[in-house]
């Protein structure tokens, strides 16, 4: 059977099984939710060792008839680009589910709903990364918002059904807009050798379009992205929505699915319109310089924990969507390779943060004070995570964040040089918390906050331990992800720009 | 001149006769039959009369012909597939019907009055109402397949007088039923005017009453075009007003608030699918070759509708009248497939009506079922926390609001997809995008209703959920299958109607 | 004489009874202007129908008359409770629902 | 080569000391201080091991480079965990790890009553691994990580005492502030790849010989701002005054001995790159120039014994740099001073610490006096360090200081006169405020507060005191013996060709002792043989009270950077709540008013209804009408 179709499969034969364990047996149910998703984590590790990493081509294909005469299959494969992706989703998941392990009280529903959406919202992200037909992938685009929708306002903190209409309305505007496209594209197939969703053939298709008829899809396309990814100024649902939801939640949210917008960038909007990727290229570049930096300062003005996490993450896919748009391999590399060091070091601040918060009944900042005295390793776990996520070298998303630095530096000097000053305001944003939060004298209400215990040390370690491994040694990510944006660069015609001095001699 | 014997082919009309029969037969029973055997009675034949009338239907669903009555009735695919839906979806709708709550126990007696009083305490029932539907069913099966101007304004007239009627039966707040009746009676009246007018237009300009005369001269050119304008559209004009498009829609909203919901549900279903039918044919097989003429105007009609519904219905705090704005935007969105005027045009729209009927026949089905002591509960803000008290229930209407918002894996989707790929694809992009917008415009108040089930604390004020009688739950059960399965595996039912659905001249 | 007079007559009672449906309060009286309305179709049909020198025209007009016959049934029925409830057949009083 | 295994144990031992103390917890109090030292001299004997293995080879092929895995690559961005050992590491390597078991043992008796010792030791453990391998990574960008992670641990030490803010806050400034620098490095990396198309010390060498001079002057200008970050030069000097907040070993290894030096490794490692861009090397005279006076100012006014080392470690390093820009003259000097003033820098600090420890952790001169007889060994080492950093013969300070003194004076011209006479005043300044320091804690009538009760530190340490005076009295003499720093380095910085002798060696011997003279005994007749009040005195000269406030350079990045940073990022707060977020809520709304408006069609009058069907259908018809004609 197709490792990825299993893969999407296990997580909603998981959730049959949990409805069927009756509400009452909430540890039963944990432990089925979390046997499931380290089942899928394997499966995934699995498909990563079989995955040919010199094979450019999609692997593990498998192409169904899902509507025919609309042309629509369900089509799933993987690329050194989707494989990563994957496999961070299904790394995070059960770390989501041990972390969280009391997340889904305080909810308005039972906990076994919690975990019934967690999974189905597992594979739901498997399979957005994996379709290779572009309708199966709109599907599914859409449909993930809906298990979010109810995490975030079934059982998040907060303004919390106001945070998941915001996030539901904003990313279904994009979804409509993207809609308008592809129904564009379904409609010049058409006329074109025949109705088709294969993305291998609608990627031929942007021969037969104007100039203008293709900037437009484009920016069907792109706009959902851009919300999604959140690029400024189309940022404003994350926020809230982060901060509302719980931290699981948020973790998925920041780390899994605002991925898909980065991900389609490369996936759909370079290979689907290259003319247009070309036009616009400036102006997303200055988007996403501004994300940088704006998301930073906003960072930096944040009072509430989790509002900052989210902020950074602006911070950060700002970062990603320059070294997509840069055009280089360093750029392309670095960007996915950031994508998934991202997931882990959001992941870990999220982790940490919401441990922080529902210790102490509050994620305001200034509520914090001196927690490295009373809690050393919270405190460690915080600032390790604070480090990745200022980029520290020797951590995974230094090697990510400066090969996009490098690789944009090369076509795009300016843009490169202002962004690098992230890298100071980045030192700010996580040093302002670590100092009110963690340390100086131990503020009251928080004299006695307990530690981590077994159970939060289990979850957390991985997570610290692959943001410390990537760091120093990248390598086998980068085996899969280097044929990939080579290969998606040379389709689109780019090649890296020489050396200027000794090309000249 | 000699008198020809009309020959009639029974087995293509058997169908419309059997209905018809039915009817008659209800009639002889409410004049005969003893009070206390009345409803059973009644329920059996109209049940009966449908089923028999779609399996006649399936017995010649392949035929096609002109001359099933000597010309006035066109019998073809597209016929038999209108006349299948509207068939299922009446099915459906004497279900709801036959919860005799719904209906005053006297219509003729005075509000408020002894009479009235002394009718609810001899627990009367007003089984006149089944007849009625089976004669208003009729005419919505002979509306879509009639091929000449007579039997077309015969059918409108046989579905619209009944529901006249019907629309004043409710048991609860009579005066707004009455007025509802009433309001529905003149208008419905008053257009059916500009209808007849057209049709003497029509007549003058072509001299024929045939369709197919009428497309012959409109090819041939023959005639004066003022008269085909003025035609054009006053017919149009008798039309829209039952589908309720804009300017022509003000009627729906009251109506549908003061009509009882059983008969609102089978009205705003069904009827659409008949006018539909109705225009679809009129316009693709008279109208096709003077596109030029009707089509600009007609896009603008369905780009006002489809915006207007939508805007109108975020402020709407009734769910009765929220429904039936967002029926008014889907008649926007449902012009977009005549507007198409391509066989995929003509599919799309098959489609669409067959799946929005059955949604709206469900969602109705749930209004019902949320009542207090005087009655169904309208008021939105009373819905409030209904996911709490009956998660089934909240869940189920969520799904029919969100296939209505067209959101992924519900049959709304793949009906708003064809039906927009259609208009595209015959070069109306402006629909597409005004499609796109109201959609998302729409979507606002869709998921406001969900949020007020699942996220807003309930208020106790006697609002509560009543258990469903089996007809009921049988009808809400199948229409929210039929959603799903359309949205997941829409490919069988897609198939059928791309082979069916053809228009003979 | 030139038969499309007669066409403008009907336009001109049409136009009438449009215009009465619109002005007068008076249920019944608007809905005799409707039946004005229908007549002025009739009227026109059977123009037609003598200038196309084809009976479809007239055929229809009688099919007219039984539907209006019909509609007068359903109406008056309509009208007559709802005067019954209201005590007045003004379209105007029944206004509950709006917006 | 056999011995190539060892280099990545050189930085494994610490790394390895430092992660386990930190997972062990609590559990490692008992032996972590020890572990850590063990680990720490245990780098110093593989030191040590290496120079042997070099002594033994040619001069040219004492240089190997050792490549531990492929790190990142990319595209043509390939990146070594390569590790390059040559002369000028190798200096670095011993220094590095020799002053730093050296403190390691003091630490142990001067933290033993910190319950956090364990952790304490973990950092300086983690400090010894980065700071060797930011001498030891064979790419700038290897270089870089080892110069974040001694950023990170110096961040760690300075705010080890955290809990109290205003440390926290110190540690924060200087993370900030070196983050400054650090960012020029990336920028120096960037341009170099775009430019030259590889990052290694090597290729950059190779491909700077046919690289523009624009692209070479880039990058130089990169690194010096790299420098001035690491090494609190001007104009990013001002977090180092802050540092001191860290515990005294810690001033003495990272903020005295080694980490402050990583700037002038930077700039003598890139040797080739200055050589071939004159104004990036003039930009690093300047910058070393200002910092020399500017330090030494500081360094006269102020009263907490730390700072005022400080404000010497910043006017020291300044020299340094100074030679450093000064070309393949210079290099090789500034690398003396650099060695130099790391034992007698490091002594003195750790002489501060034995003060401290004895005097109940008072920092303040003017709280001292007459100190040498309650603590002789303090006295004598601290005594031995004075003398060698004023530079009086034949202690170490004498011989490097002296050498950069005449070869500014040889750079030749006004430029020349202009260096000689700036280093020589920075000289005078330098016995100055040193003879101040020692006079008001050593020699002076005591001052000091009530219940202090004066005593010698145990011999743990003053162990390592004693090492690093010896070191501060033989160093000097030991390099310039026939010049043999300066030959031994030659394969790193090449042969420097004669220079026009402006002055004589023996002139600028002399001038250098008099500007020491001079100083010294201004110093004595100020605080000597007159009365020192204990309270800072108010009525004093501005150019003491601005000295003491550091030549306003905090005032000044508050106002030109802090409070306009903050401005903004209040006004950003506000404008993505009402702005930005403000559109969409408003787009949000006007749906709503729109529907509210259209919602009154909606009368509830059946005649207002039909009249809307009539308008309609005229409408209808005079659109089609309109249309068609």
């Amino acid at each position: 059977m197709n490792a990825l179709t299993t893969m999407m499969l296990l997580p909603i034969l998981g959730s049959l099984l949990i409805a069927v364990i009756p509400s009452d047996q909430v540890l039963r149910i944990k432990q089925a939710a979390l046997a499931v998703t380290l089942l899928v984590a394997v499966t995934g590790v699995l498909t990563w060792f079989n995955f040919d990493s010199a094979d450019t081509a999609f692997q593990f294909v498998q192409s169904v008839e899902w509507i025919p005469s609309f042309g629509i299959n369900y089509a799933v494969g993987v690329d050194g680009l989707s494989l990563v992706l994957i496999l961070m989703s299904v790394l995070l998941t059960p770390i989501v589910v041990l972390a969280g392990w009391n997340e889904s009280e305080g909810g308005r529903w039972s906990a076994k709903v919690f975990y019934i959406l967690i999974l189905v919202l597992e594979t739901m992200m498997i399979g957005v990364f994996a379709a290779t037909d572009v309708f199966l992938f709109y599907v599914i685009f859409e449909a993930m918002l809906i298990p979010v929708y109810f995490l975030i306002g079934g059982y998040g903190s907060g303004d919390r059904a106001a945070a998941a209409v915001k996030f539901l309305l904003y990313s279904l505007f994009g979804g409509l807009l993207m809609l308008a496209s592809i129904i564009g594209l379904y409609v010049i197939s058409g006329a074109n050798g025949g109705h088709t969703f294969d993305i291998a053939k609608l990627s031929e298709m942007h021969n037969y379009m104007s100039s203008t008829t293709q900037n437009l899809l484009f920016l069907g396309f792109f706009i959902a992205f851009a919300i999604k990814a959140p690029l400024w100024p189309l940022h404003t649902w994350l926020p809230g929505a982060a901060a509302s939801g719980t931290p699981g939640t948020s973790v998925l949210l920041l780390g899994v699915l605002d991925k898909v917008g980065t991900f389609g960038m490369i996936r759909f909007c370079l290979t689907l319109f290259p003319d247009a990727s070309r036009t616009f290229t400036p102006v997303i570049i200055t988007l996403a310089v501004i994300s940088i930096i704006y998301g930073a300062f906003l960072a930096i003005g944040a009072t509430d924990i989790k509002r900052l996490i989210a902020y950074t993450s602006i911070s950060h896919f700002g970062f990603i969507t320059m070294g997509i748009f840069a055009m280089t391999t360093q750029g392309h590399s670095g960007s996915t390779l950031y994508m998934f060091n991202h997931g882990f070091s959001t992941a870990a601040l999220f982790i940490v943060a919401g441990w922080m918060a529902s210790r102490r009944g509050s994620s305001k900042i200034a509520d914090f004070g001196g927690l490295q005295r009373v809690t050393p390793v919270m405190a460690w776990s915080f600032f390790i995570a604070g480090m990745s996520s200022l980029a520290l070298p020797g951590l995974s998303s230094f090697v990510s964040e400066f090969l996009v630095l490098v690789g944009t530096f090369t076509r795009y000097p300016v843009a490169a040089v202002i962004a690098t000053f992230g890298i100071v305001l980045a030192a700010l944003y996580i040093l302002i918390p670590v100092q009110k939060a963690l340390h100086g004298p131990t503020t009251p209400g928080n004299e006695n906050l307990p530690d981590l215990n077994i159970r939060e040390k289990v979850a957390i370690a991985p997570v610290m331990a692959v943001i410390i491994a990537l760091g120093f040694y990248p390598a086998p990510l980068l085996n899969v992800i280097n044929p990939t944006s080579a290969h998606i660069l040379e389709v689109q015609g780019f090649t890296d720009p020489l050396p200027s001095d000794s090309a000249g001699k | 001149m000699e008198f020809i014997a009309p020959s009639l082919n029974y087995a293509q009309l058997a169908p419309m006769l059997i209905v018809l029969a039915g009817a008659l037969i209800g009639v002889l029973i409410e004049a005969f039959a003893p009070r206390a055997s009345r409803f059973s009675s009644q329920l059996f034949i109209t049940l009966f009369a449908l089923v028999a009338s779609l399996a006649a239907l399936f017995q010649v669903r392949n035929q096609s012909s002109v001359d099933a009555a000597m010309g006035s009735v066109a019998f073809d695919g597209a016929g038999v597939l209108f006349q299948a839906s509207i068939l299922v979806i009446a099915i459906l709708a004497i279900f709801l019907i036959a919860d005799q709550e719904n209906f005053t126990a006297l219509a003729a007696s005075v509000p408020g009055s002894d009479e009235e009083r002394e009718a609810v305490q001899a627990d009367l029932r007003v089984t006149e109402v089944f007849p009625l539907t089976l004669f208003a069913i009729a005419g919505m099966l002979l509306f879509p397949v009639a091929s000449d101007l007579i039997t077309l304004f015969v059918a409108l007239e046989m579905l619209s007088l009944p529901l006249y009627l019907m629309a004043g039966l409710s048991r609860r707040r009579r005066l707004m039923s009455q007025e509802a009746a009433l309001k529905y009676f003149l208008l419905g009246a008053f257009a059916s005017a500009f209808f007849l007018l057209g049709i003497a237009y029509l007549y003058g300009y072509s001299g024929s009453i045939t369709l197919s005369g009428i497309q012959e001269s409109v090819v041939g050119g023959a005639g004066n075009d003022v008269f085909l304008l003025l035609g054009v559209a006053f017919i149009s004009v008798g039309l829209l007003f039952k589908v309720g498009a804009v300017p022509f829609h003000a009627w729906s909203p009251d109506v549908y608030q003061g009509a009882p919901t059983a008969i609102t549900g089978f009205m705003a279903a069904a009827t659409k699918v008949a006018a539909f039918g109705a225009i679809l044919r009129i316009f693709y097989v008279s109208f096709a070759n003077a596109e030029w003429q009707w089509r600009p105007a007609m896009v603008i009609i369905a780009i006002i509708t489809m915006v207007f519904g939508s805007v109108v219905a975020i402020t709407q705090r009734d769910v009765k009248r929220m429904l039936a704005y967002s029926s008014i935007a889907h008649a926007g969105f449902l012009l977009a497939g005549v507007i198409a005027l391509s066989k995929s045009g003509l599919e799309a729209s098959i489609f669409y009506l067959f799946a929005y009927g059955v949604a709206t026949v469900g969602a109705f089905g749930i209004v019902t079922l949320v009542r207090d002591s005087s009655g169904e509960v309208g008021d939105l803000n009373r819905w409030s926390g209904l996911g709490k008290r009956s998660p089934l229930l909240a869940s189920t209407f969520a799904l029919f609001l969100l296939a209505f918002a067209g959101i992924p894996l519900t049959s709304g989707f793949i009906g708003k997809f064809s039906i927009f790929s259609a208009a595209y694809e015959s070069g109306s992009t402006s629909i597409l995008i005004a499609g796109v917008l109201s959609s998302a415009i729409a979507a606002f108040f869709y998921i406001r209703v969900i949020v007020l089930m699942f996220f807003k604390d309930s208020v106790e004020d006697g609002t509560s959920v009543i258990i469903p009688s089996a007809l009921t739950t049988i009808t809400i059960t199948v229409s929210a299958a039929v959603t799903l399965i359309l949205g997941i595996y829409p490919a069988p039912l897609i198939d059928f109607i791309a082979t069916t659905a053809t228009f003979i001249r | 004489m030139n038969p499309y007079n007669y066409l403008y007559l009907a336009a001109l009672l049409f136009t009438i009874g449009a215009v009465g449906v619109v002005v007068r309060r008076n249920a019944i009286v608007v809905f005799m202007c409707i039946e004005l309305m229908l007549n002025a179709a009739n009227l026109t049909l059977v123009t037609f129908s003598r200038i196309n020198g084809t009976l479809d025209g007239q055929v229809v007009a009688f099919f007219t008359m039984v539907v209006a016959a019909c509609e007068v049934v359903v109406g008056l029925a309509i009208i007559v409770t709802i005067y019954r409830s209201r005590r007045s057949a003004s379209v105007d009083d029944a206004s509950l629902l709006k917006r | 080569m056999t011995t190539s295994t060892s280099l990545g144990y050189l930085i494994a031992l610490p790394l390895a000391g430092s992660i386990i103390l930190l997972l062990a917890g609590r559990k490692a109090d008992k032996w972590g201080h020890l572990l850590a030292t063990a680990l720490s001299a245990s780098s110093f004997g593989l030191g040590l091991y290496q120079l042997s293995q070099m002594l033994r080879l040619e001069p040219e092929e004492r240089a190997f480079t050792q490549k531990l895995f492929s790190w990142i690559s990319v595209g043509t961005f390939n990146v070594d965990a390569g590790l390059l050992l040559d002369q000028l590491s190798i200096c670095f390597v011993l220094l590095i790890t020799g002053v730093g078991t050296l403190i390691h043992i003091y630490s142990i008796s001067y933290m033993s009553h910190d319950r956090d010792r364990r952790r304490f030791f973990a950092y300086l453990n983690l400090f010894i691994a980065a700071m060797l391998l930011l001498v030891l990574g064979d790419s700038y960008l290897n270089l870089y990580v080892g110069w974040e992670g001694v950023g990170l641990a110096s961040y760690l030490l300075i705010g080890f005492w955290n809990q109290k803010p205003a440390y926290a806050t110190a540690s924060k400034k200087a993370f900030v502030m070196n983050r400054i620098g650090d960012m020029g490095l990336s920028f120096a990396i960037m341009i170099a790849f775009a430019t030259l198309g590889t990052v290694t010390f090597a290729g950059v060498k190779e491909a700077s010989e046919s690289a523009s001079t624009a692209t070479l002057t880039g990058i130089g200008i990169m690194l010096l701002i790299a420098a001035a970050g690491k090494s609190a030069q001007f104009p990013l000097q001002a977090w180092l005054g802050d540092a001191m907040a860290g515990p005294t070993p810690v001033s003495a290894l990272i903020h005295a001995a080694t980490m402050v030096t990583a700037g002038v490794y930077l700039i003598t490692r890139s040797n080739f790159i200055f050589d071939a861009a004159p104004t990036a090397q003039l930009l690093v005279v300047i910058v070393g120039a200002v910092t020399l006076i500017f330090g030494a100012l500081i360094g006269t006014a102020k009263d907490d014994i730390k700072k005022a080392l400080a404000a010497s470690t910043m006017s020291q390093i300044g020299y340094m740099t100074l030679a450093a820009g000064l070309g393949p003259a210079g290099y090789a000097i500034a690398i003396m001073h650099l060695l130099t003033h790391g034992f007698f820098k490091a002594g003195m600090f750790l002489g501060a610490g034995s003060v401290m420890h004895g005097m109940k952790d008072q920092v303040n001169m003017r709280r001292y006096g007459a100190l040498g007889k309650f603590m002789p060994i303090t006295f004598v080492t601290f005594g031995l360090g004075y003398l060698a950093i004023i530079g009086v013969p034949p202690f170490a300070g004498f011989y490097s200081k002296d050498l950069i003194i005449e070869t500014a004076f040889n750079a030749g011209g006004v430029k020349g006169i202009l260096l000689g006479s700036m280093t020589l005043f920075g000289a005078i300044l330098t016995a100055f405020y040193m003879t101040r320091v020692m006079v008001l804690t050593f020699t002076s009538p005591e001052r000091w507060e009530e219940d202090q009760h004066p005593h010698e530190s145990p011999i743990l340490m003053w162990l390592p005191m004693v090492v690093l005076a010896i070191g501060s009295v033989t160093t000097g003499y030991l390099f310039t013996r026939g010049d043999a720093l300066v030959h031994w380095l030659e394969p790193v910085f090449g042969e420097h060709g004669e220079h026009t002798e402006l002055l004589p060696h023996k002139v600028v011997s002399a001038l250098a002792i008099t500007a020491v003279i001079i100083g010294a005994s201004i110093a004595l007749v100020k605080y000597q043989f007159s009365e020192v009040d204990a309270e800072a005195p108010n009525k004093v000269s501005i150019l003491t009270r601005l000295a003491r406030k550091d030549l306003l350079q905090d005032s000044f990045n508050e106002s030109v950077f802090m409070r306009p940073g903050q401005v903004l990022t209040r006004w950003l707060v506000k404008g993505d709540d009402n702005v930005v977020d403000g559109t969409v809520r408003l787009v949000g709304r006007t749906a709503l008013g729109a529907g509210a408006e259209l919602r009154r069609t909606q009368t509830g009058f059946a005649r207002s209804y039909s009249a809307l069907i009539l308008i309609g259908a005229l409408v209808l018809i005079a659109g089609i009408w309109v249309i068609t004609q």
